[in-house]
């Protein structure tokens, strides 16, 4: 899985509080130096065959504190959040987490390296919630489709959807929206610890 | 001649539903000399045995013949019932009609017809059985331990507990062994001296252990039970009933830059020494090779050069003239304790199959040390006083690579099998290093964490997870220089990422091997050892501290890499099993051992070359006047086991097993 | 448990999807409710749980999204609340879980809500709310199934991760099965019960829920099952609005049929299909229907 | 030179002698026999206590007194109980094959075996392939000349 050309160089002393695992550590309580590879994790993922880091080595890369190949990574995206991986684990270790804790941290430091269908649909469904506190999905899949580029792709399932009235054309917004959006506004303020 | 008793038995239904029990009773009672035959239910059971002993009585039996189960379940109980009887236990035998026959076939005649068989096989060998008595041998009950290091220490210690009388044989002027070389100790890390010293001064004074430090095994004869040792005391050039360990000799000798063996090189001593402060005996010895005075002498100075140490020893100890002095031991068991020694990677090798690594500097490389450079390192008592300092020149490392697996698991440099012990002290080391070094870095790399025992992968964890070690699998493919860094190339197999570090330091695992001199130390005990110089265990599972030689017992890590719970283990077994060994004046053993007919015997040693356990010896046949007549082989009864391979090999038939002679065999296979 | 007893009253979460895509899964909660004596009651102007984009990009907004949830249930004097879809039961259990056992997350979110919690609130999957009725069920199973075979489908969230859950066997759950079996059907034995569908990568990356859904549904049809049981509108629209996709790509012509749990238990009370909302799938129920004779429904095929 | 003629009657039932050593073909047998294994009721255990122990004169005997033919069967090569013993019968052996040969007996009529303690179930093979094996070649007939050969 090696793509740099330079060799790791593992910096002298770098004290363990400034690594990406000790920010792990802080966000998520769990101390990356905690797995010890058996690869279990992987081994029921059901993404790991269509990812270019697989579960344990997401793991490996941060306990070898290698930030910007992990963090470049389009796997940390892949995760479907099933927590096969986290049930499973012998060490009682939680890779869901640790993967969700590193997305969010591309989020607030790079967020360009957020590939762009993933990103796209995450932004288009929080907008929804932004905007109505709940999600509309007729609205979801035209602001998705809009910020992915993949306008044409699924079009063909709009009809059938709609005959089987399972599409709302027009949004329903919940009465106390203001509440959802002073949440948005103070969870975005808010800085991990 | 034979008046001889068969006994078929039905096994409730397990051979009667199979075996008609009746029909070959009643054809073994037509056997010639078989005067009486019967079957019944449950011939093991009392009134079953009840049987075997009044007809021995009512029919004055010479031979009985018991056709039941296999005589690995019922022959002692057979035998024992014969003898209450008044008949020689070895003239009972079983014949195995149930697991050879009515457990393993169906149609009824057929197994009938076989069980027949199978008795008459007996029946016509017991014709030719002899009255065998149990042989006796005395037993010298005091054992000698070989090795002075904890394993040595234990037994020596277990047994001389127990009541019996132990001679401690240590090469080195100190007993200790590596174990007083360590800082702290996996997996409980507590302090090694503090649980060490205490346990040597009690060996020092202990009234039944007779220490012989500075000394050597020279010779070993005779056999279990019967050991003759003779004991090379090394010329100490310091007169052990005089010193009383002062020191003065030690403070005032000139020659202060030898390097010190106790401190791995990394420390100096003088030519008089004491090789650590708690050293047990405390008496120190002249390094002749190293001493002013004999260089001089070497050299044909006439003038006596130095000599301070006599000068000052007020106790007029020193005696630069010593000679070695032999003395002899009897003892009836022997403890093989004499520990391992370190591989190191450097070019010259005394053996052809090892050769030392050139990339990684064969040893030249200043910083990169081993693993017991690095207890001295971080022992409190060690030369920088327990600071982790550079040798090269004494600083802080804040990066140290810890290389796994070197000499081990290596088939093109090194020996094959895995040290064992490393994968833990290497977890040790890091932690001692975490523990002194706040912002320095470990960094580990591993083949695999072999840390198999009790509270020893928590062990390695805690060094990962609370020490932060960093743990790379892969083998590092070289250390060069680097300015006053060393650089180590490797790779984390896990990530496939290839890894670059400058370091300050690198410590080296090496593998575990034996000490040097084992094999020649193993040739005098007839103990045998693999390819490696670890000496045999008699059976891996079933017999682990035990050898192939009856008496001689193996205990700590000349056996195979140990570390020292297991050490202390081996050596408590070790004690027990010889302890047991003197529990009675004399052992008992079954006669089924060879026997030399002397008039036949042409002393060709056939016998001699096929024994496995070296138990024929040449026996020199005198006439009246003790002329030499003839040299013939004999059987010590103390060392036979029985295998009978002697006999088939015996080109005059001269040697013959009891219970299996050629007379007997044939006569079974006549039987046919 | 409460099996037995009278009308129970719970708090309920429809979530986002049961009032669009997966509509006919709340027709038939509510078709079933009645006869099961079950109360639901509706959280006044809820809002989404944020779903997976939430907690992939803000673990804050992932907890309070469902928190106002909670507070909202507890202002009603509820103490359980019941999430009908598993992925939204995995995010309300989650806060509360979080609240629990996060001191700091659960002051921050407080101080957001501007809201303070009461007391802690049960949060219910469909497993486990059925799974305590299974008697009622049992008793009100009037038409026979006909040991119709079935594949209890739980997906990867309904029972997991289980310190969060704190039901069922994350491993091995059976609680569908005790309910599909009350309700008069025979459980298969099959592999894949367990595996994730794909989830929220329905429009993001459908080539990756084709390929999830051919394994479950292969090992689903070959274990001889005639319908696939779920208990989540996800699940129900990566198999039954992905079949034809997932079937083309498997070269595999079989249909088979997707429903929800709430819909085989209406069907053995003897319901409407219509009124469990069967004529919205895109999976012809029809065949299925036939062979327990439980009525028609009109079905459109697929465009 | 082997056997010249190969009378086989159907009902021929061969004879055969099974030298074994004590502690594990002897104990191997007792394992077959405690899991009750069926097998070939025509081989007769002759207990040694090692395969050291076995004299190739036992072997031509046995073919003297009627055996058709012969087990010798001992420890794994590593796990003799006595360490070497079966080390020394296996280097006579060698020798001995060619000697059998020589004396007319076909040197498939023996089979030399490993069957330790715990291998019940090989020895039932062994058992049952020896049988069949011998049966195929049928009644060891040149009894005559081994007897010439000055036996024991
Ligand atoms: C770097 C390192 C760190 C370690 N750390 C630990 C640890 O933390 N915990 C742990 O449990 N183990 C540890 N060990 C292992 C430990 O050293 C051994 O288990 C233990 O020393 C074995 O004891 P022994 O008595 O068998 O051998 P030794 O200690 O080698 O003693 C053998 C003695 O026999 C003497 N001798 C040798 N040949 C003869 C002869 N021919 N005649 C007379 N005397 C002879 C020697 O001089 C020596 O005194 C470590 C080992 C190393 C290399
Ligand atoms: C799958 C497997 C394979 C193995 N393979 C090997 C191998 O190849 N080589 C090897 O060296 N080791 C092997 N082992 C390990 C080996 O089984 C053990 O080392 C060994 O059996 C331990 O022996 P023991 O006497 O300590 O315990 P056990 O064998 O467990 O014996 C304990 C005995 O105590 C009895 N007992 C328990 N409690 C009481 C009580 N309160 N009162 C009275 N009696 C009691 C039990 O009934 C039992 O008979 C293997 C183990 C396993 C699981
Ligand atoms: S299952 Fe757990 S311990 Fe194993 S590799 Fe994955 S995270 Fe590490
Ligand atoms: S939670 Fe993510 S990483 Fe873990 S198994 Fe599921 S998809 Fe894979
Ligand atoms: S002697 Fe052996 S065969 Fe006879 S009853 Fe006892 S156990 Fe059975
Ligand atoms: S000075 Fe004499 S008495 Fe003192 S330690 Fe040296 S030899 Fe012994
Ligand atoms: S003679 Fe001199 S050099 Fe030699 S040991 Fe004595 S003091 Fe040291
Ligand atoms: S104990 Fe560990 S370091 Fe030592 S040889 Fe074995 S695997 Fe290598
Ligand atoms: S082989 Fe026989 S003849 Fe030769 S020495 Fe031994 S006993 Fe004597
Ligand atoms: S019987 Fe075996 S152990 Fe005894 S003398 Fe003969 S060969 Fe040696």
């Amino acid at each position: 899985m090696s793509t740099s050309s330079q060799p790791l160089a593992l910096s002298a002393g770098t004290p363990h509080n400034r690594s990406l695992s000790a920010q792990i550590l802080d966000v998520t309580g769990l101390d990356p130096a905690r797995c010890y590879q058996c690869g279990k994790c992987s081994a029921g993922c059901p993404m790991a065959s269509e990812m270019d880091l697989k579960t344990h080595e997401i793991i490996r890369l941060l306990q070898l504190d290698m930030r910007e190949r992990l963090l470049a990574s389009e796997s940390i995206w892949m995760c479907l959040t099933c927590e096969t991986c986290t049930t499973r684990c012998p060490n009682v270790f939680d890779p869901a987490a640790v993967i969700d804790a590193l997305r969010e941290i591309v989020l607030r430091e790079n967020p360009g390296l957020v590939p762009r269908r993933i990103s796209a649909f995450h932004s288009a469904f929080l907008d929804q919630i932004r905007a109505n506190g709940r999600v509309f999905e007729f609205g979801l899949v035209a602001s998705y489709k809009l910020r992915s580029g993949a306008l044409f792709a699924d079009v063909d399932s709009v009809p059938g959807m709609l005959a089987r009235g399972k599409l709302a054309l027009a949004p329903r917004r919940i009465e106390a929206i203001q509440d959802i959006r002073r949440i948005f506004e103070q969870c975005a303020m808010e800085r991990p610890r | 001649m034979s008046r001889i008793g068969v006994f078929i038995c039905h096994c409730g239904e397990n051979i009667g539903r199979t075996v008609d029990c009746a029909q070959v009773a009643q054809a073994m009672g037509e056997l010639p000399g078989v005067v009486h035959s019967v079957d019944y239910k449950y011939m093991c059971s009392d009134p079953g045995q009840a049987l075997i002993k009044q007809a021995i009585k009512e029919h004055n039996l010479d031979g009985v013949v018991v056709g039941a189960c296999s005589p690995h379940m019922h022959e002692k109980t057979f035998r024992k019932a014969a003898a209450a009887a008044g008949l020689n236990p070895y003239l009972c035998e079983m014949a195995n009609i149930r697991e050879h026959c009515s457990w393993i076939h169906e149609d009824r005649a057929e197994a009938t017809e076989k069980a027949k068989g199978l008795v008459r096989f007996i029946v016509e060998k017991i014709k030719y059985n002899r009255p065998l008595s149990n042989i006796f041998i005395p037993v010298n009950r005091r054992a000698l331990v070989i090795g002075g290091g904890i394993a040595g220490i234990q037994a020596a210690l277990d047994i001389a507990d127990g009541g019996r009388e132990v001679i401690l044989v240590e090469k080195e002027s100190s007993i200790g062994g590596h174990m007083s070389q360590l800082s702290e100790t996996f997996p409980t890390l507590d302090c090694s001296q503090c649980i060490l010293t205490p346990r040597m001064v009690e060996v020092a004074q202990h009234p039944r252990i007779k220490l012989l430090a500075y000394s050597e095994v020279e010779s070993v004869d005779g056999y279990i039970g019967n050991f003759e040792v003779k004991i090379r005391q090394k010329a100490r050039s310091i007169d052990v009933s005089k010193c009383n360990g002062c020191g003065e000799c030690t403070k005032n000798c000139p020659n202060k830059k030898i390097p010190s063996e106790f401190e791995q090189g990394l420390g100096f001593r003088t030519a008089i020494y004491v090789p650590f402060p708690q050293a047990v005996p405390n008496i120190p010895v002249l390094d002749r090779d190293n001493c002013a005075l004999f260089k001089g002498r070497a050299k044909g100075v006439k003038k006596q050069v130095c000599g301070k140490c006599a000068t000052v020893c007020g106790r007029r100890a020193i005696d630069f003239d010593q000679q070695d002095s032999f003395i002899t031991e009897k003892v009836g068991a022997i403890i093989v304790a004499t520990g391992y020694q370190l591989y190191w990677i450097g070019k010259e090798q005394e053996s052809e199959i090892l050769h030392g690594y050139g990339e990684y500097g064969y040893g030249t490389i200043p910083d990169v040390i081993d693993g017991l450079q690095f207890e001295r390192l971080a022992s409190a008592s060690g030369p920088t006083g327990g600071k982790i300092l550079r040798p090269s020149d004494g600083k802080e490392p804040k990066k140290i690579v810890f290389l796994q697996c070197i000499g081990s698991r290596d088939r093109a440099k090194g020996m094959e099998y895995c040290s064992k012990i490393c994968c833990m002290y290497v977890a040790k080391h890091t932690m001692l290093y975490h523990h002194k070094v706040h912002d320095g870095k470990a960094i580990v790399f591993y083949m695999d964490i072999r840390a198999g025992g009790k509270g020893y992968d928590e062990f390695v964890r805690r060094a990962i997870e609370e020490s932060h070690a960093l743990y790379l699998r892969g083998r590092v493919s070289s250390l060069t220089r680097n300015g006053d860094t060393i650089r180590v190339q490797g790779v984390d197999t896990l990530s496939g990422e290839p890894v670059s570090i400058d370091a300050d330091m690198v410590v080296l695992a090496t593998a575990m091997r034996p000490q040097p001199g084992i094999t020649s130390l193993a040739q005098k005990l007839s103990v045998s050892y693999d390819l490696h110089g670890f000496l045999n265990e008699a059976h891996p599972k079933l017999r682990p501290v035990e050898t192939n030689t009856a008496g001689i017992f193996v205990a700590g890590a000349c056996q195979a890499p140990r570390d020292i719970p297991d050490s202390v283990a081996m050596a408590s077994a070790t004690a027990s099993k010889v302890l047991g060994l003197f529990s009675n004046e004399q052992l008992e053993r079954e006669p089924l051992i060879a026997r030399v007919d002397r008039q036949t015997c042409t002393g060709c040693f056939h016998c001699e070359r096929v024994c496995p356990y070296g138990a024929v010896e040449r026996f020199e046949v005198k006439d009246r006047k003790g002329n030499l007549i003839k040299v013939i082989a004999e059987v010590n009864q103390g060392v036979c086991q029985g295998c009978g391979t002697c006999q088939a090999t015996c080109p005059s038939k001269s040697i013959e097993l009891d219970g299996f002679t050629d007379e007997q065999i044939f006569a079974a296979v006549n039987a046919l | 448990m409460r099996n037995g007893e009278a009308a129970m009253k719970v708090g309920y979460f429809p979530g986002c999807s049961l009032h669009a895509t997966a509509r006919e899964y709340e027709e038939s909660l509510k078709a079933i409710a009645p006869a099961l004596d079950l109360q639901l009651e509706e959280i006044r102007d809820w809002a989404c749980c944020g779903a997976t984009s939430a907690h992939s990009t803000n673990h804050l907004l992932s907890v309070a999204l469902p928190a106002r949830t909670l507070v909202l249930a507890a202002r009603q004097n509820l103490d359980r609340v019941f999430a009908p879809c598993a992925a939204c039961y995995n995010r309300l259990a989650s806060a509360q879980h979080a609240i629990e056992h996060d001191k700091k997350v659960a002051s921050q979110v407080e101080s957001i809500l501007g809201a303070s919690f009461g007391h802690p609130i049960g949060v219910l999957s469909i497993a486990q709310l059925l799974s305590e009725m299974t008697d009622r069920i049992r008793s009100k199973a009037i038409v026979p199934l006909k040991e119709l075979k079935v594949a209890c489908y739980y997906g990867c969230l309904l029972v997991r991760p289980p310190e969060i859950c704190r039901f069922d066997d994350p491993e091995a759950p059976t609680s569908l099965e005790s309910i599909v079996t009350a309700a008069g059907a025979v459980p298969v034995k099959w592999d894949k019960a367990l595996e994730c569908c794909g989830g929220g990568f329905s429009l993001s990356r459908t080539a990756s829920v084709v390929r999830l859904g051919r394994s479950i549904l292969r090992s689903a049809k070959d274990s001889g099952a005639q319908a696939l049981i779920v208990a989540c509108p996800m699940c129900h629209s990566n198999l039954d609005f992905r079949q034809r996709a997932i079937n083309r790509s498997a070269g595999d012509d079989r249909p088979m049929p997707v429903l929800f749990i709430s819909q085989l238990v209406g069907l053995s009370m003897g319901l409407d299909p219509v009124r469990l909302g069967l004529n919205r799938h895109f999976v012809n129920p029809q065949p299925f229907l036939s062979t327990i004779s439980a009525g028609r429904v009109e079905h459109r095929e697929q465009a | 030179m082997s056997v010249p003629a190969k009378e086989k009657a159907s009902s021929f039932e061969p004879n055969i002698v099974a030298f074994v050593c004590n502690w594990c073909t002897y104990t191997g047998a007792d394992l077959a026999g405690t899991s009750r294994l069926n097998m070939a009721p025509n081989v007769r255990i002759i207990r040694l206590p090692c395969t050291g122990r076995i004299d190739t004169l036992f072997i031509l005997k046995a073919f003297e007194r009627g055996a058709d033919g012969v087990i010798v069967s001992g420890c794994h090569p590593a796990d003799c109980h006595y360490t070497a013993g079966n080390y020394h019968a296996r280097r006579r052996f060698a020798v001995f094959r060619e000697l059998m040969e020589f004396m007319g007996v076909d040197p498939q009529r023996i089979t030399f075996s490993w069957v330790s303690a715990s291998e019940g179930g090989k020895w039932a093979e062994v058992v049952n392939s020896t049988t069949e094996k011998v049966r195929e070649l049928g009644p060891f007939v040149s009894y005559p000349r081994v007897a010439h050969a000055q036996v024991k």
